[in-house]
């Protein structure tokens, strides 16, 4: 219920204000206002020309990492109860949340080695 | 300042100079067009002389000339070179400094191009030939460096009117009189 | 509507201005724009000295809400054209205008942009008002830091009034389209 | 083809990725050019950089100045000697003092008047051109800091450049465009509490500057974003005229103000900072040590200045004491054709340099006997300076080309005069 409530707020406040923008807001186009902005000179030649992979190469690397970094959050909110089994007597301490989330670390790591002796996150 | 500089340039390239002087404690030397290179390469190489430091290449426009004081002869008249290039070279090691001055007819204003030997006047030629129209052959790309290229004629020549705009672009609803509004 | 729709010149749309009221949700939109001007700084000359005095601490911008400089046209509504604008200037100053996010409003920052200063000749624009609209003239080469201040909240009056020159000219137009459809 | 790949290759992938690098696996990229253009932060607002770049390699950039050229030589022929002094104020618009005491030497040196000025006046013409240098350091500091990133020592710094500012205004009466020096002395004198501010204002810069240091001297970003970028040898720079900080950041060991004495630079003890490889950083320390240098002498001018006049008492120089202007019908006369037909300066040439905060500044002025120069041409170092940006940010990547052309502090009103 509290999560629909967020989505809600958010999508209402980002709707309400793009259409205040779009409604109260004076339009006027004119030819100059679609082109690139190119610090005020003529653009010259096409952005799409063909540059080198190593660009496509380094924002999937980061793709990857940043998703990793991602999946610590939820982790870190858990932890306190991911960290305590229904022993015999009581509550006991047990490294369950750790060693999940030491595994998952580890197997991105054996990735980054890879990829840092492949230089393929150098820049030369 | 270095007299030697003057006499060592009149032994070794004598022909080549019209005349030399020095004013105000610069040392001139007025150069033939035909044989410019030649001095400023002797100039740059020579370790006496090692003139390996370039200030500044401009050009003076002699049209209607009149000092004040001084004789009729020393007026402009219409047969006088009307321009002058003056190069002013120094030299670091020898802490000495002459003034190259190349007399150009008016009406075909052109010299050698000194870029190669000093990289530095690569661009202040390219700025003389945008003001004044002097022609500098065997430069890289002589174009206009301050004006635009839609620009017609040469700004600093002495018969160029200082106010005579060559507007780009001008706005459509261009107020004939500026608003007299004094309210804010 | 007798009077001429044409022009955007103070004079005549003071006179149809006051005719419309601004209504109530003009009025606040424009105390909204009013406090949160973000700067193009079009700085070319000396005045870009005394622009950086302005938004430092001492005569500090930053208290009328404009300090923020936002260098893309897309991002910004206030044009400041600080300094000297020469004829080979010209059309990127037009094209940056142009840019604008719609709202727009420009400060001729100093003598030079405002008719030229003592640079008349064959090279310096007699003023940045030959190719974009300007809405507040600062005199003064430079103009010292309070001058500027003081011609940001004539700004802000101007804003407030609805009296800026793309205020007048969405408004001509919406004018324009009503008598249309008559 | 046998297949000569080992079992390590294959297991662990066909290639290395440096193998990739040769043709015929990747696909050669274009060249995509892209506009730096008058208007940028980066660019002061009046240089056009179009940059062909191979991905984030700049391959060639086409330097376009010219976006300010305002026709100081037209203006200053239209002019009169005491009325170029605006127009001068407003070529190197960073350190403006430096460009009056240019103007009035070279009027001076055509005049005869070069080393006949009272004491006073070469001392006041000193500690303003120095204040001012400190100020243009201060700003292309700052300024390139800032450009970097680093906003707190541009903040600091304009800080000192507002004190510097005050302190002018109250000698001149304009913050920024003094027109205070005339041909054959200054306008005014010094005010009256003069010493204790500026000393006051010199200590507390001193401060500003530890701090300064201490933020950007030994900051990893800074460092890493300034050494080893736009490197120029010593023979480049000579070859196309560089002087100044950039040339001394090359260790090219030329000082106007030492080799070319002029003033009362002789008296004063001041060296001279030289670099060692002319990258970006050692351009940075020079302009720092530089305005430590001129704190250094502007203590001992505080210490030496003597009293006395400020201005020649040259007829041809010199306006008439008011109280005669206004009783005597010679003086009024001779006050009306000064100010009209401005100083007659004898028909010759002359070209007549100082150090000015990019360097060798010089105006070469050729004048024909009346109140107007004939010709009036500056030697512009940024002019110089910014011919040599075209190969100095040459297989640089686009980010480098920032600090590149902040350190060589071109000024749009010098360069374009």
């Amino acid at each position: 219920m509290p999560a629909g409530i967020g989505i809600l707020l958010a999508v209402g406040f980002c709707g309400l204000f793009t259409a205040l923008a779009v409604l109260v807001g004076p339009k006027a186009t004119n030819p100059d206002k679609l082109k690139p902005f190119e610090c005020g000179s003529e653009p010259i030649g096409s952005p799409r020309g063909r540059y080198s992979v190593r660009f496509y190469q380094v924002a999937i690397l980061f793709l990857v990492f940043d998703i990793e970094a991602a999946f610590m959050y939820p982790w870190t909110l858990l932890y306190n109860h991911l960290s305590h089994t229904l022993g015999p007597n009581g509550p006991m301490a047990s490294v369950f949340g750790f060693a999940e989330m030491l595994l998952f670390v580890v197997i991105l790591v054996v990735a980054l080695a890879y990829v840092w002796r492949k230089k393929a996150i150098g820049w030369e | 300042m270095s007299q030697k500089v003057l006499d060592a340039l009149t032994a070794t390239h004598g022909a080549a100079l019209a005349r030399t002087g020095s004013a105000h404690g610069d040392d001139i030397a007025w150069v033939r067009r035909e044989s410019l290179l030649e001095v400023a390469r002797w100039l740059r190489d020579d370790p006496a002389m090692a003139f390996d430091a370039p200030v500044f290449c401009t050009c003076i426009d002699w049209l209607d000339w009149h000092p004040v004081g001084r004789p009729a002869s020393e007026h402009w008249s219409e047969g006088k070179p009307r321009f002058t290039v003056c190069y002013q070279l120094r030299s670091v090691a020898h802490r000495h400094r002459v003034r190259l001055e190349i007399e150009l007819p008016e009406e075909d204003p052109r010299l050698p191009s000194l870029a190669e030997l000093w990289p530095a006047f690569n661009w202040q030629e390219r700025e003389t030939f945008d003001m004044y129209g002097v022609r500098f052959d065997g430069h890289p790309d002589l174009r206009r460096i301050y004006m635009y290229e839609e620009f017609v004629g040469y700004p600093l020549r002495k018969d160029y009117p200082k106010e005579k705009r060559q507007p780009l672009v001008r706005r459509d609803d261009l107020p004939e009189n500026p608003p007299a509004s004094t309210e804010r | 509507m007798g009077v001429e729709l044409t022009t955007t010149r103070v004079a005549d749309a003071a006179a149809w201005a006051k005719l419309f009221k601004q209504s109530r949700i003009d009025k606040a939109t424009n105390w909204g724009r009013k406090f949160s001007l973000f700067t193009y700084p079009f700085v070319t000359a000396c005045c870009g000295m005394e622009f950086m005095s302005v938004a430092a601490p001492k005569y500090d911008i930053a208290r009328f809400g404009a300090e923020f400089p936002r260098f893309s046209p897309r991002q910004s509504d206030l044009l400041m054209v600080v300094g000297t604008i020469t004829e080979k200037q010209g059309p990127a100053l037009k094209r940056i205008f142009d840019q604008m996010a719609e709202p727009k409003w420009v400060i001729a920052f100093g003598v030079c942009a405002s008719t030229g200063g003592f640079y008349q000749n064959y090279s310096a624009m007699p003023g940045c008002d030959q190719v974009i609209p300007v809405d507040v003239y600062i005199p003064g080469c430079p103009p010292r830091p309070e001058q500027v201040l003081d011609a940001l909240i004539l700004l802000m009056e101007r804003i407030q009034a609805g009296r800026g020159h793309s205020q007048l000219r969405t408004k001509r137009d919406k004018l324009a389209a009503t008598a249309a459809e008559e | 083809m046998p297949d000569t790949r080992t079992l390590k290759q294959l297991v662990l992938g066909r290639k290395d990725v440096q193998d990739l690098s040769d043709n015929e696996q990747e696909l050669p990229p274009e060249l995509m050019t892209v506009n730096m253009g008058p208007s940028h932060p980066a660019m002061h607002g009046t240089v056009r950089i179009v940059l062909t770049v191979d991905g984030e390699r700049v391959v060639r950039g086409d330097v376009q100045p010219g976006y300010l050229h305002r026709c100081f030589e037209k203006e200053s022929e239209h002019a009169t000697y005491t009325q170029v002094f605006p127009y001068t104020d407003r070529l190197n618009y960073v350190s403006p003092m430096i460009n009056n005491v240019g103007w009035a030497m070279v009027g001076e040196k055509l005049l005869g008047l070069t080393g006949k000025l009272p004491r006073r006046t070469e001392y006041i013409r000193v500690i303003v051109s120095e204040m001012s240098r400190m100020t243009d350091h201060l700003t292309c500091v700052g300024a390139s800091a800032m450009e970097l990133g680093a906003f707190t020592p541009f903040r600091y710094l304009l800080k000192c450049r507002e004190w510097l500012y005050e302190l002018l205004e109250k000698v001149s009466g304009a913050r920024l465009t003094h027109s205070y020096v005339r041909i054959g002395g200054v306008s005014k004198d010094l005010p009256s509490d003069f010493h204790a501010d500026l000393t006051l204002a010199l200590d507390r810069i001193e401060g500003v500057l530890v701090e300064c240091e201490g933020l950007l001297n030994n900051n990893k970003i800074f460092y890493d974003r300034m050494s080893g970028i736009g490197v120029m040898t010593r023979e480049h720079a000579i070859a196309t005229g560089c002087v100044g900080p950039i040339a001394r950041a090359c260790g090219v060991d030329y000082d106007v103000r030492r080799d070319y004495p002029y003033s009362i630079y002789p008296e004063l003890e001041f060296d001279v900072p030289l670099g060692t490889t002319g990258d970006c950083l050692d351009r940075y320390l020079v302009r720092l040590e530089e305005i430590k240098q001129s704190i250094r002498m502007l203590r001992q001018c505080l210490a030496q200045i003597p009293d006395g006049p400020v201005m020649a008492d040259d007829h041809r120089v010199a306006l008439p004491p008011k109280r005669d202007t206004y009783n005597t019908i010679e003086s009024m006369i001779r006050h009306f054709k000064h100010i009209m037909d401005g100083v007659r300066v004898p028909p010759g040439e002359a070209y007549a340099f100082v150090e000015g905060g990019n360097g060798e500044l010089g105006f070469f002025v050729v004048a024909d006997g009346t109140g107007r120069p004939y010709k009036a041409y500056v030697r512009s170092p940024s002019f110089v300076h910014l011919s040599t940006a075209g190969d100095l940010i040459r297989d640089h990547l686009i980010a480098d080309v920032v600090p590149i052309f902040g350190m060589i502090n071109m000024i749009g009103g010098e360069c374009d005069k």
